[in-house]
């Protein structure tokens, strides 16, 4: 939460002289692509070092790893773009799977289970939003205060228990592959193709950007802002229950344990990727490389065998390491005043 | 003709302030409406409320003879109603074309059409006549530059009624005179504009009508502006007579004090060297983007040297930092009060007192409150701050009031030596304008060396012993006050071809000295 | 006299295993007449807050599983200055040096037994089928950072290699939480390493780190003839696995009961507190290995 | 300069109306002390109806509970004020316990285990303040990376298993009574008063409020951003520190598992006193209201034998209630711009 954007008369005029500018478009775009190439990098060495590592088993595990983190990735990027805040999500995950898996032991509808779970989500979201965006509730509290709800509701529903899945369509969400990747990797990459045309392409996206960037200017402009922040955590309801759900489905039960501390790596990975907590600022292709990242340590960290004990410590040098290359490389780039 | 816009009995109050009792006026299509008054005297207030912004306590607001309650800025825009307003409305991390559309942005299918915005906004602002970057971020220009967007911003709703609050309190020269020839088309064409600056020469050459404003109440309304002598206005305004506003005295001089050799940054067009003697005031002038900010961040270490040092009083400064040269003795003011001045939040004795209590403290960490208490009174009441009182966020206040708050945390420096004044009267009424100069003389007659920075030709030339002119990122020459006119200033400020084609000039307002 | 209340502290009350404790304590409450005040206590600070807090109720005694077997000392003074009688469950309390605090009654099973008894289940089904130890691979599903799951894991490979297991075949795989999930993953990344052993028996802390390890092992075509997992616990997640119509890789569980514990553990602090009776010093109770076969009968006299 | 108000006509501009500036005072004072009363009336409120509550034990207890919260509260109260952020809290208290433990064991010295424990929060609450404020890595991954470090660094040196604490004169730091009251509630009421004083009479509270409100502004009016930032993290490494050492001693042993998820709850506690994640805002009355409240939930459900999944639900219903209740009042109060 530093400083980031603060200094407004820090940057270069626009109409620069053409070589400064073609210098400067270089910059932007080593800026926007640091992290990517960085990961490129990382993966190249990982793969050439690492015993096993470049297997097609082990990369699609690595992607199956990620697969809940990147899909709720997506819409908390919008979220954070927008100067807001999800604690939630981890409540949500396990909530909406034992609610799909009971749903599924009564009814025995896949379609039932399905939209349950997934208008559970859209409703614990769309609260989020109303609490925040009407009740001017701090979205810290207000999602801390859900977090915590909807877990005790996860807890109720169950009576703690794990909640069975039997039938067997609904399990094969999770374990079907599609031209040999599983469901939830496809799941995923949609997201990310989906949630990126969303933030770039359309009036949505660039508004939450502008929400994000400088609210009371974005309100003025006549966006509904409360509206948006609404939608924006509906959405990130419904994509959570939607991982919940295919989380079940691979477990092949609702666990209302699931997914505890999950918020952290969420955000954690969105902000590795670039994405500020000050708001106006996302980029898709960063959060997925977040993601990335940090399926990869931990893939790595347990391929080659390292204790756990050190995996705290690997994972928190590579954490820094990461982000202190992206801020060397940003620098160099273009002079920022402080 | 009838008024396309009438305020009539509209009232605003917030905590401790009554920002608007009872104000009527009305404005006619095509004609294009003054408001001045003192800084808080209720202008920006009573333009959000037409904005949308605020929801008056009282009174009617009637648009094109329809009685409006406007509960948000969308239903302002909705209605045809586009205000810019004081304080800019930007994205930072946003390009010029997607601030410039928001919140109604082209799309095809249902995404972003971003080349049709683009082309749009290319389109527009050479219509406009206005020379940007559509794809460049905003975080990325200039503070004029981001002003010039939030007037095309508005420009582009192709509303009937444009309300504009200081556009120029932060444009220079050439922006101004864009602005100016795009209020005239809108007039030409039908418009009705309500039109708020403290400068006076730039009324006087656009406005027809006027409205004056004195502690949220109307004072008086003139039908026809040019016939009203700029006396009358000020003593209207301010409720006092106002004489020669520079009050210029001629002051004994002292040896050089301040010694600036070789400076050199990132933003500098190679190493720049000037001195100041004691009690002496340095008038900058540049136009926008000419380096004199950057030269004076230089200066006080607030950015990076690549190259140079500074003396004061033959000792070597530190460059290590602000905090350094004001322990040195120099102090700058900067130019960009909401990003790098104000702490926003924090009252208005708290901002007065953050740097200068270090002087005062007990034991070396523990504050004197009533110390400080005292100091933010007496400077609330010298430089005629308007606030309820001294604990006030300073958010709260109007622009020229804030700017006054700022100016006092220097002022209330003991042991000053250097003050540099970085456009120092932006957005600032002209009674505390004059009180401004004469804080400068005084300051300069205690010995101290005074730079001041402005955009505003008249001020330099009416404040200054001397002036420097800064293009494109170095020095261009040095005048010495007989010799500043402002044909010579200009002609060294302006870019070689530009100033051998025709040196446009602010000649079309009246010459400013005619206000002394 | 005052009306008899007990305590009664776990460490993790969203853990079904705790929720049924409290609930058989709760009959017993019910039986004898006594209150029951039920109060999870994740952590050492939790815990001291809590028997300040039974304290402030005019409790006479608790029964406790501690987060940490470490914090014996901290419970026994804390215990005597708010004058309470207290009585460990599950797991044992020692003092810092580590030796069992013989002030403090117990009643519970090892954790490094039930590992044991996973070991000898996995033994046991390997010969059945005929494997050959050479080529079959062992997952630990390791959790260290928790002195009872490493407890357990550290039986489990002490019994396999009495039983001729070689060691070089158990491989780590560390779980970065205690979900369903992270065993998943953790396994996934140990089955690429091994990916030479086509034949494997996975072990953990819990029901849920089994489930994990053959979910893995199902999405490498590995089912139930090549994999035998064995859990702890008896929970739910296990009984969802024998309630599906084909078997799994999820083999069997080592069942423990909840009910001895909970409803036992009070009863003896009900005694303790009116009769003046003091708990033996050690009560052990002992695991079962459940499996597809009998768990329906083990279900029933389990309640 | 005192000519300058030699200007007859410059008389102070006349303040607004009387009643109005007595409106405004007391809207200011109800803002200010909303959150006091609010907890007032709550525990009047309980200790009329829950029985057992307002007992010295249970009062004393209470404060026990929440004394490692409260002492690192203070501390989390600068950094939040100053736009920053510190998950690395947790770890460190398990850290310092365990390394207080372990050279205790070792020296059976408690000079040294103090020192020892103190210096190393010290350190690693300046490693936070380095990385945030000259290497400008942002503050959550920044102390994200810390955490994860400092946690590997407690399981690594103690083996994963608690280090027990046999010195007497040691545990009675967590043991002692004066006047009736614990040692660590007496240090925590004095870290209040410290903390309290520091914010609001001393020019580093008001230069951290500063930093937090506009780091560039601040930064030009001489403040050394930098340098405060490393002074604030410092501190709240060492008060972390000794919350840890003190927790150590109570518990007898030092917990290399000890506080996980610690730092949220002292988060929340100081977002629910009012204290800005955006920065530039805090109040000490604020923060100890809303330690209070955590713990008097917490210990309110106890006394009451609310079910453990339903904790859950009335946890996050207490919250919400408590910002709203708050956040009526201030809106009642007045004219936000916004
Ligand atoms: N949201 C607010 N809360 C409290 N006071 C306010 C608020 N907005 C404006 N004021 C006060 O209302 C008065 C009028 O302010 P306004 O901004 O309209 O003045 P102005 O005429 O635009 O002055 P300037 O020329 O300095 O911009 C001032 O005293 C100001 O401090
Ligand atoms: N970090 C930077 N890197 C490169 N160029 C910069 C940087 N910051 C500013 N500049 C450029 O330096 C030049 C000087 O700008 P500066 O703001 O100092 O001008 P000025 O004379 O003070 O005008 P004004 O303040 O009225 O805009 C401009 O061209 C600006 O774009
Ligand atoms: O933590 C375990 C718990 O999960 C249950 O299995 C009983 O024993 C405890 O040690
Ligand atoms: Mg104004
Ligand atoms: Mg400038």
């Amino acid at each position: 939460m530093n400083s980031l954007s603060s200094n407004p008369s820090a940057a270069p005029e626009a109409p620069a002289s053409a070589p400064a500018a073609t210098a400067q478009r270089k910059h932007a775009w080593l800026a926007d692509y640091s992290m990517p190439l960085l990961y490129i990098a990382l993966f190249t060495v990982l793969a050439l070092t690492v015993e096993n590592f470049f297997s097609a088993g082990n990369v699609v595990g690595l992607m199956l790893s990620v697969a809940q983190i990147g899909m709720v990735a997506c819409t908390m990027m919008l979220c954070l773009a927008s100067r807001d805040f999800d604690l939630s999500v981890g409540s949500t995950i396990a909530f909406s799977g034992v609610l799909g898996a009971m749903l599924l032991e009564r009814t025995g509808s896949v379609t039932v289970a399905v939209i349950g779970g997934l208008a559970a989500g859209a409703l614990i979201g769309a609260g989020n939003g109303v609490l925040i965006a009407y009740l001017r509730i701090n979205a810290l509290i207000a999602t801390l205060a859900t977090m915590l709800m909807v877990r005790g509701l996860a807890f109720i529903a169950s009576q703690g228990q794990a909640v069975g899945i039997a039938n067997d369509a609904f399990i094969s969400f999770g374990d079907a592959r599609v031209f040999g990747l599983p469901l939830p990797v496809i799941v995923v990459a949609v997201c990310f193709l989906v949630f990126g045309v969303l933030l770039n392409h359309t009036v949505f996206g660039r508004n939450t950007l502008a929400v994000g960037g400088n609210p009371e200017a974005a309100r003025l402009a006549g966006v509904k802002v409360e509206r948006l922040r609404v939608w924006i955590f509906l959405l990130q309801g419904l994509v959570t229950a939607m991982a919940g759900l295919i989380l079940a489905s691979r477990i092949t039960s609702g666990q209302p344990n699931a997914a505890q501390g999950f918020e952290l790596d969420v955000i954690s990975a969105c902000v590795l990727g670039g994405v500020s907590l000050q708001g106006g600022k996302a980029r898709i292709i960063g959060v997925l490389v977040g993601v990335l990242i940090m399926g990869t340590v931990e893939n790595v960290m347990n391929l080659m065998n390292v204790d756990a004990f050190y995996q705290y410590l690997v994972r928190g040098l590579i954490l820094l390491a990461a982000v202190l290359l992206d801020q060397l490389k940003t620098r160099g780039a273009g002079g920022h005043r402080d | 003709m009838s008024a396309y816009l009438q305020f009539e009995d509209v009232s605003k109050v917030f905590p401790g302030v009554k920002a608007l009792n009872g104000v009527s006026f009305e404005a006619h299509a095509g004609t294009v409406h003054g408001l001045l008054g003192e800084n808080g005297a209720g202008k920006s207030t009573l333009l959000k409320i037409l904005g949308g912004q605020y929801k008056p306590d009282g009174g009617r607001l009637v648009v094109a003879g329809k009685e409006r309650h406007f509960t948000s800025a969308a239903d302002a825009i909705a209605a045809g109603v586009a205000v810019i307003h004081q304080e800019l409305q930007y994205v930072p991390e946003l390009t010029v074309a997607e601030n410039v559309l928001l919140g109604r942005l082209p799309t095809r299918f249902g995404l972003v059409d971003h080349k049709a915005a683009q082309q749009l906004v290319t389109r527009r602002l050479a219509e406009l006549g206005v020379d940007l970057d559509p794809a460049a971020r905003l975080a990325d220009l200039s503070i004029a530059q981001r002003q010039m967007v939030e007037i095309c911003k508005a420009l582009m709703q192709d509303a009937q009624v444009i309300a504009f609050d200081e556009p120029t309190s932060s444009l220079s020269h050439r922006e101004s005179e864009v602005l100016f020839r795009l209020v005239r088309e809108l007039r030409a064409d039908g418009r009705t504009i309500i039109y708020i600056s403290h400068r006076l020469e730039e009324l006087y050459a656009l406005c027809d009508t006027c409205t004056i404003f004195r502690d949220g109440r109307k004072i008086v309304t003139h039908p026809v502006m040019a016939d009203v002598p700029r006396e009358r206005l000020i003593a209207d305004m301010v409720g006092r007579e106002v004489n020669d506003i520079y009050d210029y005295r001629t002051r004994p001089a002292h040896g050089e004090r301040l010694s600036v050799r070789g400076l050199d940054g990132a933003a500098l067009d190679g190493p720049a060297s000037f001195s100041v003697r004691g009690g002496e005031v340095l008038g900058f002038f540049g136009l926008v983007g000419a380096g004199r900010s950057e030269l004076m961040r230089l200066l006080y270490g607030a950015d990076r040297r690549s190259a140079g040092q500074v003396l004061l009083d033959g000792k070597a400064v530190s460059a290590s930092g602000p905090s350094a040269a004001i322990a040195a003795g120099i102090v700058l003011c900067p130019e960009d009060r909401k990003e790098q001045g104000i702490l926003a939040r924090a009252s208005v004795a708290e901002n007065i007192n953050i740097s200068c209590r270090r002087n005062s403290l007990l034991g070396g960490l523990f504050l004197r409150h009533k110390e400080e208490a005292a100091r933010a009174d007496d400077f609330i009441r010298r430089l005629r701050i308007k606030t309820p009182n001294r604990e006030q966020e300073i958010r709260l206040l109007s622009g020229g009031n804030q700017q006054k708050v700022i100016l006092a945390r220097w002022l209330a420096e003991p042991d000053l030596k250097v003050l540099i004044l970085d456009e120092p009267t932006r957005g600032i009424d002209v009674g505390a304008r004059n009180e401004i100069y004469r804080i400068i003389h005084e300051v300069a007659e205690r010995g101290c060396c005074v730079i001041v920075i402005s955009s505003d030709l008249p001020e330099v030339l009416g404040v200054a012993d001397r002036v420097l002119v800064m293009r494109e990122g170095r020095i261009s020459g040095e005048l010495s006050r007989a010799d500043a006119s402002e044909t010579a200033v200009l002609r060294l400020a302006l870019p070689d071809a530009a100033a051998a084609a025709a040196p446009p000039t602010t000649t079309e307002h009246t010459p400013s000295r005619s206000l002394q | 006299a005052d009306p008899v209340k007990i305590g009664f502290l776990v460490k993790q009350a969203e853990e079904p295993w705790f929720q049924d404790e409290w609930r058989f304590a709760e009959q017993a409450a019910k039986e004898k007449g006594f209150t029951l005040v039920k109060i999870g206590v994740p952590n050492g600070e939790k815990m001291m807050a809590a028997i300040d807090n039974l304290a402030a109720q005019k409790a006479q005694g608790f029964v406790i599983c501690a987060p940490d077997v470490k914090l014996g000392a901290a419970v026994e003074r804390q215990a005597k200055r708010q004058n309470l009688k207290v009585m460990s469950v599950d797991d044992r309390l020692v003092d810092g040096a580590g030796k069992p605090i013989a002030s403090i009654p117990h009643m519970g099973i090892s954790g490094y037994e039930i590992g044991r008894q996973v070991g000898l289940g996995l033994a046991e089904e390997m010969k059945a089928r005929g494997w050959k130890p050479e080529e079959v691979g062992a997952l630990r599903i390791a959790y260290d950072q928790l002195p009872t799951a490493k407890e357990r894991t550290q039986g489990a490979v002490d019994a396999l290699k009495e039983s001729g297991f070689p060691l070089a075949n158990i491989v780590d795989a560390p779980q970065s939480r205690t979900d369903t999930e992270s065993a998943f993953n953790a396994a996934n990344i140990a089955l690429t390493k091994q990916a030479r052993f086509k034949r494997w028996v996975a072990f953990g802390l819990n029901d849920e780190a089994v489930l994990g390890a053959v979910r893995a092992a199902e999405g490498r075509g590995l089912r139930a003839d090549s994999v035998i997992g064995i859990g702890i616990g008896g929970s739910k997640t296990a009984l969802n696995e024998f309630a599906k119509p084909a078997a799994t890789g999820f083999y069997g569980t080592v069942q423990i009961s909840p009910k001895r514990h909970g409803y036992e553990s009070s009863l003896m602090m009900h005694q303790w507190i009116t009769a003046n009776q003091a708990p033996a010093a050690v009560t052990l109770t002992k695991g079962t290995l459940m499996t597809r076969k009998n768990q329906a009968e083990l279900v029933k006299a389990g309640g």
